[in-house]
């Protein structure tokens, strides 16, 4: 369940250009978070929380992950945190990719940017669980790619970039059709990504996770809304998301 | 009777406060929180004659100690509201204030009869923010005379107690709120948000896709009190105030310029908690400052 | 040319900053921290037919991104200002803009000549916020009929450019823009200060001793934003934006949103060095954004 | 002169109840400060500068100390600051207390609370000039005294609190007959207390320092004006102040 929580800083780093790793404690959101899922950070001196995706967890440790970059000044201050430090946020938020694959199916897990993170903690999942796991991860450049060794660890997987200064040129959608079957797919990134795969990939059993500015991050505020094929003809990014199967919304 | 009590009409509150509308949904999402009944009153989000879809997104941008948003009165429609968001929050102990809009007169009007058959809300707040599609899209906030015509018929068809939710988009605001004390308003609500723009530097685009927003929170508070201030000096009405709202101390601010209640909106984005946490704190901030209840301190502050 | 000047009605600016009226003084105290031949142009405290001590104190209180100020045009009168302040400016390489201010048409007519005197200064700033006393205190500036009548008399006796600075206490900014324009305005200045109130609670009486005061600072830009944007849209003029900017991104906000210049105000008194540090910063963020010069972002804002 | 200046934090330590103590290395202010000065801190976050009082500088190793009280949003974020951190500050700001005194004059001291810290400084110079100073310092109550042993040092020092739990009790105007005679005093503390000891000692030549609410600190906004016995009727606290000949202003 949704609860306000104080996570204490444990770890930061920069892994990549403007992109921080920060390590959190808690042991609430990390007993019950699920990939997919994100945090709703409160900084100080802000009025609206940042959404940022868990990329990882370790329970053992209670340990929580963020990946995120620094675009604005929320992200700005957030990266000026230091370790024994703490921050508050909501979470864990919304609701994450279901996990109900086969062991021995194949999945394919496409990010693009800083839609990665919450790809990451999917995919150690589906590696628990034995699925089989091939990942495409888009960049802009070289100098943008992280965590590309921890995802060799759980899947097969292929890098990106836009210029070619790293991994194959192009875009993640150049590779569709080139990784072998796959059962189901997994997607997280700018929404042009998110179009480009989904029409690619239409009449595959997909889940597409999607970005939106927020008011509340709890599902009141009426912010964050998708068009969608039901009864009331939208949904809620924050809350009845931020991750939808394909076809229920429209993008 | 208890320090924070107050009694407005209609509204015998256990506390002076309630989140405002737009900012709490139907409560659902923060009844996870905390328990709504801690709550003095909700004030549930605007209600249309028909369901609406809203704005395009995005609906809402941060800004200085504030936020601009442009949901656009999404709602389920009245008939919908009714049966099945005011049977959840009657089941807390709190009052029910519903949030009332259209665009047209008769929509005002539809949807304010539509609350009669219901026993479970105490009072309406009339959203007055909204353009008058008939007269051309002029808003009936920021007319006096169609602001005192649409509380007029909507007096005239409902039973409940009426709350004229204030723009405060106007020049001379002590104007707009006797145009509708003579229309027979039996409270005020104010403010509501102030129109404002965000441009975003790289897409060159207003952030918001409507372009213009609300704007609301900490930023907006002195002009709240300004007009609360101006307000109360030349109207009887009670004042249900809001605007910026984040503490304890802000609600004795509110109730010192002439509140009798305080709706909070924004604040509750950046911490769901705020209501409760207020609501616990005020007794201790009301006695700081020499005030044995919320009674006592209204309309406090010396003008001379 | 230079990617950062800029031509407007009577001044041929190097760049589009100026420090806005009444937080500069006459520029003394800042020319301590920087050449004031850096700026575009320098506004200078308004000047009245005869000094003024202006309110008591407390004057200044300090809000949520932003302040309240009553200064109450403190000043020493048109004559002095002529005779000592405008050669103190006028030692530097800049356009020097004279704000306006009177309480009586008559005033402002006999202010506005006074300057026909001096070669030094380049423009006038109308500043229309200014209650008229033999109209019974009614604003010039929340009411289109003295707005223009006022904006008339001065162009009339003036031989300047005349920017009339309009008031953001209004609920249709476009009416008092075009109100101005049809009078003979050469340029609009946009906006003052909204005004606000904020209570002490020790004290329980407004902090300001004035009561009320005008609310400037990063909170109301998005207000200025909206209503430079409406403005735009509807007036040919060209606009001297202002209203909580603090960095050379603000500034290209304002531009793209439809100003033709800037004044910075309240960041002043955070960093005094403010001005020259948004100038230096200011190519680099035009070509961030894709723009060569100033002149190419102005009004580049994509409404539909 | 005036500077925009960055300190570095040395130390930072409570002093009494709410009352800070914080040690700032500058070479500018450390050299050019005198007695009276004050630095108008510009706190993130906020609008307006803090203006607070020099309480002391070590030239030698340029150090300013500056003595406040918690009141409000911004000393309460100062006081957050911790050493290592740098803030940010115009100064020296204003005009200090004149210190040309002939050696064995006798001159009276009297601070009142959190008007305490620049008589410190201001009796350290004196006493250096073979001055005879007595200091008579008001506070509350006991806890909220602070420096005693420091202005024993330098000059015959009267404790005074409001309730007597701490030296005598009532105000520093009960003492001013009491204390022996002096040629010239210096006064800072709340209004009614300078207001109390002006009309006591009118007659003597007295220096007196002002507060006001202040908009810029440096003498453009007009925010901070006293009535005074001159040609514009008015002079500003912080630039032309915040210290006064007692008759010059009408307070
Ligand atoms: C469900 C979800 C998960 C996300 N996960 C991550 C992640 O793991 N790592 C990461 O780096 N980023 C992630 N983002 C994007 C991240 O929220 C924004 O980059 C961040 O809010 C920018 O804040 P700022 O203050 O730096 O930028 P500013 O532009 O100053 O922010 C201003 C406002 O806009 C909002 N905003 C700006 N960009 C976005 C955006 N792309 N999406 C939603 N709101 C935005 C901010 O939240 C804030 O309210 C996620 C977004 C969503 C919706
Ligand atoms: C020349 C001068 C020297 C001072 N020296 C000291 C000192 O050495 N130690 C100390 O503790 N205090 C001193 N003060 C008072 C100090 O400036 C205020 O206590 C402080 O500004 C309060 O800030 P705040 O954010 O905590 O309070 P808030 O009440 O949150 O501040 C809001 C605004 O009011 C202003 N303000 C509040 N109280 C005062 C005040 N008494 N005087 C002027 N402005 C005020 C603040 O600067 C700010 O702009 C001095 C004041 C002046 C004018
Ligand atoms: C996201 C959002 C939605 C709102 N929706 C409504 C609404 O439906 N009806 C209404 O009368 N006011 C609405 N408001 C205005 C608030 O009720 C309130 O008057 C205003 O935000 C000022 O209070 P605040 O500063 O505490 O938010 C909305 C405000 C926000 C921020
Ligand atoms: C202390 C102070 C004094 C001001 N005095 C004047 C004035 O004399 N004449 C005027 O037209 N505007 C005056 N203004 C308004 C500013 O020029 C400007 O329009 C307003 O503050 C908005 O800009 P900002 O947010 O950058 O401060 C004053 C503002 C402040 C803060
Ligand atoms: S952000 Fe408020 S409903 Fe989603
Ligand atoms: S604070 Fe601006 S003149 Fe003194």
């Amino acid at each position: 369940m949704i609860k306000k929580e104080k996570l204490q800083i444990i770890g930061t780093k920069q892994i990549a250009k403007d992109t921080i790793e920060m390590k959190l404690e808690n042991i609430h959101i990390s007993e019950t978070a699920v990939p997919g899922q994100f945090l709703h950070i409160l900084i100080e001196g802000h009025t609206l929380g940042r959404p940022i995706s868990i990329a990882d967890i370790d329970k053992e440790n209670h340990l929580v992950t963020i990946l995120f970059k620094v675009i604005g000044s929320g992200t700005k201050r957030l990266a000026a945190y230091s370790v024994g430090q703490q921050i508050n946020a909501l979470g864990p938020s919304g609701n994450g990719f279901p996990l109900r694959q086969e062991a021995k199916e194949t999945v394919l897990l496409i990010g693009g940017g800083i839609g990665v993170p919450p790809m990451y903690y999917l995919g150690k999942q589906l590696a628990a669980q034995n699925v089989n796991a091939i990942a495409i991860l888009g960049f802009q450049t070289a100098e943008n790619v992280f965590y590309e060794d921890k995802f060799k660890e759980i899947a097969e997987t292929y890098i990106v970039t836009d210029d070619g200064s790293y991994g194959n040129k192009g875009l993640v959608t150049d590779l569709l059709d080139k990784v072998g079957d796959f059962d189901c797919y997994y997607t997280c990134g700018p929404l042009p990504m998110i179009q480009a795969v989904t029409s690619k990939l239409s009449g595959k059993r997909g889940y597409i996770s999607l970005e939106e500015r927020m008011g509340c991050g709890v599902g009141a505020c009426l912010a964050c809304m998708i068009p969608a094929n039901n009864e009331s003809g939208y949904k809620k990014i924050c809350s009845d998301g931020p991750v939808f199967l394909a076809e229920e919304v429209t993008i | 009777m208890n320090e924070l009590a107050v009694s407005l009409p209609g509204l015998k509150l256990k506390n002076p406060i309630m989140p405002a509308s737009g900012c709490f949904g139907f409560g659902h999402e923060y009844s996870n929180y905390y328990d709504l009944s801690e709550l003095g009153a909700v004030i549930m989000k605007a209600a249309t004659g028909n369901a609406r879809l809203g704005n395009p997104t995005p609906r809402v941008a941060e800004t200085a100690s504030g936020m601009l948003n442009a949901i656009g009165l999404q709602n389920p429609g009245v008939d919908k509201i009714i049966e099945y968001e005011v049977p959840f929050l009657a089941n807390f102990d709190t009052s029910i204030i519903a949030n009332i809009a259209g665009s047209t007169i008769e929509e005002y009007e539809m949807v304010a009869a539509a609350f009669n058959y219901t026993e479970d809300v105490h009072a309406l707040e009339l959203n007055i923010s909204c353009p008058n599609v008939k007269e051309g899209g002029i808003q009936f906030g920021t007319d006096p005379v169609m602001a005192a015509k649409v509380t007029e018929r909507v007096k005239r068809v409902s039973k409940l107690p009426v709350y004229v939710k204030l723009s405060p988009n106007v020049a001379d605001i002590v104007e707009m709120a006797k145009a509708v004390e003579a229309a027979g308003a039996d409270g005020l609500s104010m403010i509501n948000t102030l129109t404002g723009m965000q441009i975003h530097l790289p897409s060159k685009r207003p952030l918001i896709a409507n372009k213009t927003g609300g704007l609301s929170g900490p930023a907006i508070k002195p002009i709240a009190i300004r007009m609360i201030y101006e307000v109360k000096q030349n109207v009887d009405l009670p004042i249900i105030g809001m605007g910026g709202i984040c503490s304890a101390e802000d609600v004795l601010e509110f109730l010192l310029a002439g509140a009798s209640a305080v709706a909070v909106g924004t604040a509750n984005f950046g911490n769901p908690l705020v209501c409760k946490e207020i609501i616990d704190e005020l007794p201790d901030v009301l006695s700081r400052y020499g005030f044995a209840s919320v009674q006592e301190a209204m309309g406090k502050a010396v003008f001379v």
